[in-house]
């Protein structure tokens, strides 16, 4: 693509990160595009979610006619198979690939042969060290401050200034999991408090974060707060069963976390959601389609963090209490037109497929 | 002559059932493959199944002995990141780096051969324990995901030999006249034969390979007749460290970076063993080659190609491909159990 | 030091075992002693909730013990957990447990009708049935939208406590008694000994190994549904990939117990302090907040050590 | 006894097992150009012997010299670099190698540093066919080789090390007949070429035909060495055994045929088996004999559920008989046992104790529905271990510690616990020493006054003659003569094992 001058089309969806953020513009061509999504690891609700997500996305009327071939392939925690699949998109001639990173680090070549064919590929969620690409993204280092600003505001009205906070953290060399934690300490040493924080390892499942969060409570009592980056189901689960009093609870967006803190947020369960939405996928393949029409786009697109506080929940809305814990709640985007929700993705029974 | 491949026929009977499955894929993967039997298309799948080829290999010679090594991912991981920390510089640098992170993979493996050997622990659980040793070193060596090894070699290596002259600029840059008749062959493809003629070949030819394949055949014999066991043992173990210091070494290459990552470590290993099964090397021992274990590694490879192209209506839904590749690994691997059809003194059945 | 050298050599791995348990908890006292001034560790509240935990890893290791007795191994245990777990909140009510365990037991039965009869090495086919489940379960979830939300039952079973006791160690303790049983005092039980030693004897000797290889691995069907059930009942849900971090611990576990992994030998008792090895080295490194690279190095560490010096007294035979 | 000093000498050599004394204080010396036989009972201690010679065992204490000089060896190897060969009870060929690798194994020729396979093969040849098996190809795997083929591929295998010393434990065990006599020119030749033999086996003729020297031990030691000729058999029998031995066979029972109880007809199988009818009364010991692999071991296993794709009728009792399994065969209705080929694979977990071993056939036996009732288990297994006067120390003990006869004792007494009708028994008694071999003779014939039918395959024609009321003789799938009474001689069944008088001649 070519470095352009912004602004990029379509703001409100396709915010650039920041005011550095380069744009790019591609030669405009004709559709209907030849698309694909190239996932890595498939086995967990959120890529399955996702996948659904990319499904339907690209059966949307806004965009269906604009895509002549659909196809979507998971290769695994495996960096060359995920390679290869997008190489093998790029011989095949699609016109844009959209993917989930195994890795931060390793996509020089694609990245060259997608240069030379003119192909737009694009990660998001776990996207690159790198400015050569169009990439979709929340912000990770911010959502980790946010956890914690609120945590600390919530320990502030409650009038705590000192004790053990407990930071769950995520799967250990994930980049995802560096930048939300970076975010999370920052605020937490750039207040007055005094804090000792105990990290300890979730690796963003349930279980495992259920199952260390009580080994944490029964070697250290009680915590004033918890900062958890994904697992929050564990989390409740594991407060419950220890008996350990509600506190400030920080978390993702699973139903289930958000079912807790609309139950209980009078008792003390004072919650932040924000999470990591699947339904990014459909941002990356829009910014895709958008990218092969010659819009100027952002080279770092910018989603809004879905925000949620216990003061803000709302029944049918940004939560199913009569829906399974383990889905992901926010999915849609209506700035982008993006209005594929997550219950009507994950809680219907298909009967055509 | 002749003679010899008939008996080579029978005894090896599941080395060329992979081959000729290996060949049947392939041939109908390209005619589906809009760009099939292409340049472009060989080195992509070239390059997706190189890495995983190597690790194969680095499984298949603890099999033969009669083991198993569950630390050939983390090696492999191990090594790579090393690379990714070595592998950069000038080209002297470079060499050394490459050089040593082979080397780390070489020594870990020969760790485990001695833990091995004069530990008296069975390789299976010797190596389920080395290999979250070598998962923490790599974690050590690199916290996050990273590295930057030279782009101009990652670009050579990645390709054909064309690129690769071009890159470096040696035969006219690639368009010397009798570079032609190689420039389209890809580069990792070149490696690996490099590999296995200058390595495996030697080893399969002398006493400490064929004490191998006497081990996993029967150690006891083995033993009366004076072979040397331990060394062997060892030097199974070695050449698997050095085998997947390969894959660990080309993977930084490819990917111009290391990542310590446990889960692929451990889909390497799995994959591994499921490549030395379909490459028709007997997981009690004694029957098999690497040679197998590399057409084992291609096929696994192949049918996720087919995921890829488009075969009008037998698309598979992509929340279904895990549940396809699960049932075609196990047909695959119970194609084997038609021998069991032709047994007819059910005692033959426990060889 | 007599009364070592008499011990043989099946329970001599349990009592080293036991003795790493108790240096374990050592360590891990002294830190917590010298950070923040407590001993957490030996406080009956922490241990039961370890053992709590234990008897999920537990379970998993019973039936792992079973195959691995075999000479087998059953890699198929992460998404058999997962998908009795899956399975058993879909159909909900009071025939959860039941379904649980029926999908555990079928997984089994076909594991064993593949090693057995197709004889398709243990270590490849449960590894391919392994991922057939797991691609059932990601269909399942994609195409079903189940309901995940544990029964009471299992809430009770897995979550609740009696008299201060956690609900599970019961369970716990119930499979080891029904797994000890089979083992000792049972023909199965020999037989498994017999065809784990040499299946073409024990096929001579009149065993049917056939039925012996498929019951083991629907005994560690079972447990592996058991487990998922009452782990689905700790997190009040089912998600996908629960069944994960089970698989390794739980032959190590074994392992550590002293089961040869070829087969043939190992007591019981042997898995149970093995789990609760595992569970504390865990716990304790996790308390300890060890980073993961440390973590894994000392882990390893401890299998090699142990094993080492489980052996140093083993003769070599030609 | 050859003069001069002898090659190698063995001078207060100990081995101890923990507390078995496998031997004890031996001095032992061998000569070049002597055919020297080892006797003893199961258990003396002579594969011992020959395993500390080979620099597979270490002594304990005591020296080895060779030629004079002191020698020690840490493994196989180095004895076979000194010149010492051995050829093993338990065969030490390689099953999925070729025959070419296996006989030039660990000292494979090579061209540029590399394993030449044309001159293995042309090794292979030659050596073949110094034994005259030049029908066994260089290139097949010895996995899909018989027993009796595999063991001529070991004494190949020996020979190309070029002995001065080559030791052959029951390396005849399992060799056809006309394979012995080849052995025996071989051996010859090898006397002639200077060369010291040491040779073990428990058949007194094979070992009168072909040594010069004998050696008897006895619980661990050495107890006389003497030239051939010097002493009568019984004097040898007493020396091993150390008691008089009486007659060696008991009493065969003087008494019309009984009514047939097991009855085969036109059995066939694969081309092992071409349509065999046989007929086994209750109390009747029936021998099978003939040249090693005429399909009797496929007989006594397909009569055992073992073959797959059988054709013909058995019945037992009157009632047809089709099991598929041995589980199926020793159930009710046929109530069958089987004493299989090889003890150490088909018939013993090796390293379970000596009472799960005894109590695997018969768990229901011993069980209160699907539990073991430990009483009844300690029951049975006293009473077996005393009914066959087995030597144990304790029963919970690894039977892998019991000596070969010891061993063959519980695999018997494993399937006397199952009450059987019918006992198949397929060489019960190979590398088995005399005593031991006395007493299964006497088993057996009690076990027939019993009202047991007993079907016996043995290789060893006295057997045959001592023990059995009738006698099969099997010729390529067929049973080609029957005799009965008197005319079970050795003559007789040489005559029928070679099918003299039809088509072909010996295999
Ligand atoms: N590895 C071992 N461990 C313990 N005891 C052993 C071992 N090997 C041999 N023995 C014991 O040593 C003694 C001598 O055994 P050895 O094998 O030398 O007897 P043998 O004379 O060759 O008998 P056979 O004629 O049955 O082959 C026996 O009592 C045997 O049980
Ligand atoms: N030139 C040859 N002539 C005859 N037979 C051969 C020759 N080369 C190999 N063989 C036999 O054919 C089989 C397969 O041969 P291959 O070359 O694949 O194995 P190899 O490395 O030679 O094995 P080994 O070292 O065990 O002989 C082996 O059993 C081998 O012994
Ligand atoms: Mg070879
Ligand atoms: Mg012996």
């Amino acid at each position: 693509p070519e470095i352009v001058d912004g602004p990029g089309v379509d703001p409100t969806c396709f915010a650039p990160w920041s005011e550095d953020t380069k744009f790019f513009q591609w030669e405009g061509r004709e559709g209907p595009f030849k698309i694909a999504v190239v996932n890595g690891f498939v086995g967990n609700t959120w890529r399955i979610q996702m996948v659904k997500t990319a499904k339907a996305f690209a059966e949307d009327p806004a965009i269906a006619d604009k895509i002549s071939e659909f196809r979507v392939v998971s290769t695994g925690t495996d960096a060359p198979a995920q390679l290869g699949a997008i190489e093998d998109f790029i011989n095949q001639g699609f016109d844009a690939i959209v993917t989930i990173a195994v890795s931060p680090e390793g996509f020089d070549r694609v990245i060259r042969l997608a240069d030379r064919n003119d192909v737009v590929l694009v990660p998001f969620d776990n996207v690159l060290d790198t400015d050569a690409v169009m990439q979709v993204n929340e912000d990770q280092l911010t959502m980790g401050r946010m956890w914690a600003e609120f945590t600390l505001n919530e320990l502030a009205a409650k009038g705590v200034t000192s004790g053990k906070i407990l930071e769950v953290r995520g799967l250990p060399g994930n980049s995802v999991d560096r930048d939300r934690s970076i975010g999370i300490n920052e605020v937490l040493e750039a207040s007055d408090g005094d804090w000792e924080i105990v990290s300890v390892v979730g690796n963003w499942d349930d279980g495992t974060t259920q199952k260390v969060v009580a080994d944490a409570i029964a070697v250290h009592g009680e915590f004033v707060a918890i900062v958890g980056q994904g697992g929050s189901n564990g989390v409740i689960q594991a407060l419950m069963d220890a008996g350990h009093p509600w506190v400030p609870v920080a978390g993702e967006s699973e139903n289930g976390f958000r079912k807790a803190i609309a139950e209980y947020s009078d008792e003390g369960l004072k919650g932040i959601s924000i999470g990591q939405s699947p339904g990014l996928v459909a941002i990356a393949m829009k910014a895709a389609i958008s990218a092969l029409e010659g819009n100027v786009m952002p080279q770092l697109i910018s989603v809004p963090l879905p925000v949620a506080t216990y003061e803000e929940l709302e029944d049918g809305l940004n939560y199913w209490s009569d829906l399974p814990d383990n889905f992901f709640t926010v999915n849609e985007f209506p700035p982008c037109g993006v209005n594929i929700s997550g219950p009507a993705i994950m809680s219907q029974s298909e009967t055509d497929n | 002559m002749i003679e010899r491949f008939k008996y080579s026929l029978r005894q090896n009977r599941g080395f060329y059932g992979a081959l000729l499955g290996l060949i049947v894929l392939y041939l109908l993967y390209n005619s589906l493959h809009p760009r099939g039997f292409s340049t472009a298309v060989l080195i992509q799948n070239a390059n997706e199944a190189v890495v995983l080829a190597f690790v194969a290999v680095a499984q298949t010679i603890p099999v033969l002995i009669g083991g198993l090594d569950l630390s050939v991912g983390a090696v492999m991981t191990l090594a790579s990141c090393i690379a990714s920390v070595l592998v950069t510089g000038s080209p002297a640098e470079m060499t050394l780096g490459i050089i040593l992170s082979v080397l780390a993979g070489t020594m870990f493996g020969l760790l485990n051969g001695l833990v091995v050997v004069y530990g008296r622990i069975q390789p299976i659980i010797a190596t389920l324990a080395t290999g979250a040793i070598a998962i923490g070193l790599a974690l050590f060596v690199r916290p996050q995901p990273g590295g930057d090894i030279d782009g101009d070699l990652n670009w050579a290596i990645t390709n054909a030999v064309f690129d690769f002259a071009e890159t470096y600029g040696f035969a006219d840059d690639g368009n010397a006249a009798w570079l032609q008749p190689i420039a389209w062959i890809p580069v990792p493809l070149i490696i690996l034969t490099a590999v296995m003629l200058l390595v495996w070949v030697p080893y399969r030819r002398s006493v400490t390979g064929r004490t191998a394949y006497a081990i996993g055949s029967a150690e006891g014999a083995a033993y009366m007749s004076g072979l040397p066991i331990a060394r062997a043992k060892i030097m199974a173990f070695t050449l698997a460290g050095f085998f997947a210091g390969c894959a660990g070494l080309y993977l930084a290459i490819q990917t111009s970076s290391g990542n310590a990552d446990v889960v692929q470590a451990g889909e390497y290993t799995l994959k591994s063993i499921a490549a030395v099964v379909i490459g028709g090397t007997s997981l009690l021992g004694g029957v098999g080659t690497a040679v197998g274990s590399i057409f084992g590694a291609f096929i696994i490879r192949i049918i996720e190609f087919f995921f890829r192209i488009n075969i009008g209506s037998f698309s598979i839904d992509p929340l279904l491909q895990t549940l396809f590749q699960g049932v075609v690994l196990l047909v695959a691997v119970s194609l084997g159990s038609l021998r069991l059809t032709r047994i007819k003194n059910r005692l033959d059945v426990f060889r | 030091m007599n009364f070592y050298k008499s011990l043989d050599s099946d329970t001599k791995p349990i009592i080293i075992a036991l003795g790493f348990v108790i240096m374990i908890l050592i360590v891990g006292t002294i830190y917590t002693l010298s950070t923040q001034g407590t001993a957490p560790l030996l406080r009956p509240s922490y241990v039961l909730q370890q053992l709590q935990v234990g008897s999920f890893l537990g379970i998993v290791a019973a039936g792992m013990m079973m195959v691995i007795l075999l000479g087998h191994i059953d890699l198929s245990v992460p998404w058999t957990l997962t998908a009795a777990a899956m399975m058993a909140t879909t159909v909900g009510g009071p025939m959860a447990i039941p379904t649980g365990i029926a999908v555990g037991l079928a997984v089994g039965l076909f594991n064993g009708l593949g090693v057995a009869y197709l004889r398709v090495p243990s270590m490849i086919f449960t590894l391919g049935v392994d991922q057939v489940m797991r691609g059932l379960m990601v269909a399942h979830t994609g195409g079903y939208a189940p309901d995940t939300d544990a029964t009471p039952l299992m809430r009770f079973l897995a979550a609740e406590k009696i008299a201060g006791v956690p609900v599970a160690i019961f369970v716990w303790i119930a499979v080891s008694l029904v797994i000890a049983l089979i083992l000792q005092r049972t023909g199965f039980g020999r037989s498994v000994y017999a065809t784990g030693n040499r299946e073409a004897a024990a096929y001579l000797s009149g065993i049917r190994t056939k039925r012996v290889i498929i019951g083991s691995f629907m005994l560690s069907g079972a447990c592996a549904g058991i487990a998922g059930v009452l782990l689905a009942g700790y997190s009040s849900q089912a998600y996908q990939g629960m069944g994960n971090p089970y698989l390794l611990p739980a032959i190590a576990a074994v392992v550590l117990g002293g089961t040869r992994i070829l087969g043939g030998r190992g007591r019981y008792l042997g898995t149970v302090v093995g789990v609760i090895l595992i569970v504390l080295l865990n716990s304790v490194l996790s308390i300890m907040q060890m980073p993961e690279a440390g973590r894994q190095i000392i882990y390893g560490s401890v299998i090699i050590g142990m094993l080492l010096v489980y052996g140093r007294n083993q003769a070599v035979t030609s | 006894m050859a003069n001069g000093s002898p090659i190698v000498a063995l001078k207060g050599v100990s081995k101890h097992f923990g507390a078995t004394k496998a031997l004890e204080n031996v001095d032992f010396a061998c000569h070049s150009g002597s055919t020297h036989a080892i006797l003893g009972e199961n258990g003396a201690g002579k594969s011992t012997l020959i395993k500390i010679m080979s620099g597979v065992l270490d002594p304990t204490s005591g020296t080895m010299e060779m030629e004079g000089k002191p020698v020690s060896f840490s493994k196989p190897s180095d004895a076979v670099d000194k010149g010492i060969v051995c050829i093993f009870q338990e065969l030490s060929l390689v099953p999925d190698l070729s025959v070419a690798a296996n006989i030039s194994l660990a000292n494979p020729p090579k061209r540029f540093g590399l394993i030449d396979h044309k001159a293995q093969n042309r090794i292979a040849e030659e050596l073949l066919a110094r034994i005259n098996c030049a029908d066994v190809n260089p290139n097949s795997l010895i996995r899909d080789l018989s027993l009796s083929r595999r063991q001529m591929v070991e004494i190949a295998k020996a020979l190309g090390k070029n002995p001065k010393v080559l030791i052959l434990d029951e390396a005849t065990s399992a060799l056809t007949s006309k394979d012995v006599e080849t052995v025996y020119a071989l051996l010859g030749q090898l006397k002639a070429d200077g060369i010291a033999s040491l040779f073990i086996s428990h058949r007194m003729h094979e070992v009168e035909a072909l040594c010069d020297t004998l050696s008897v031990f006895r619980n661990g030691t050495h107890v006389e060495t003497f030239a051939k000729g010097t002493k009568s058999d019984a004097d040898i029998v007493r020396l091993m055994i150390g008691r008089e031995v009486g007659s060696h066979y008991p009493a065969k029972p003087n008494r019309p045929r009984p009514a047939p109880f097991l009855k085969i007809e036109q059995l066939a199988w694969e081309r092992a088996l071409k349509g065999v009818n046989l007929e086994v009364g209750k109390g009747e010991i029936v021998g099978l004999g003939g040249l090693d692999g005429q399909g009797q071991k496929e007989l006594l296993l397909s009569l055992f559920g073992v073959m797959r794709g059988l054709q013909g009728t058995v019945t037992v009792d009157g009632t047809r008989i089709a099991p598929n399994s041995p589980a199926k065969a020793k159930a009710d209705g046929a109530n069958i046992a089987l004493v299989p080929e090889d003890r150490k694979t088909e018939g013993l977990m090796l390293p379970m104790s000596i009472a799960d071993n005894l109590i695997a056939a018969s768990f229901n036996k011993v069980s209160n529905g699907p539990f073991i009732d430990g009483k009844k288990e300690d029951a049975a297994v006293r009473s077996a271990v005393e009914k066959l006067q087995i030597k144990v120390g304790d029963v919970e003990n690894a039977v892998s510690t019991l000596s070969g006869g010891n061993q063959q004792k519980v695999v018997i007494a494993k399937w006397l616990m199952t009450d059987p009708d019918i006992i198949l028994l397929n060489d019960p008694t190979r590398g088995i020493d005399v005593g031991t071999k006395q007493e299964i003779y006497k088993l057996m014939r009690e076990l027939a006054e019993e009202g047991k039918a007993i079907l016996f395959y043995t290789t060893d024609y006295a057997e045959l003659i001592g023990c059995c009321d009738r006698v099969s003789v099997m010729y390529d799938g067929r049973i080609v003569s029957e005799l009965e009474g008197d005319a079970i001689t050795e003559e007789a069944i040489v005559a029928a094992s070679l099918n003299i008088g039809t088509d072909g001649e010996a295999a």
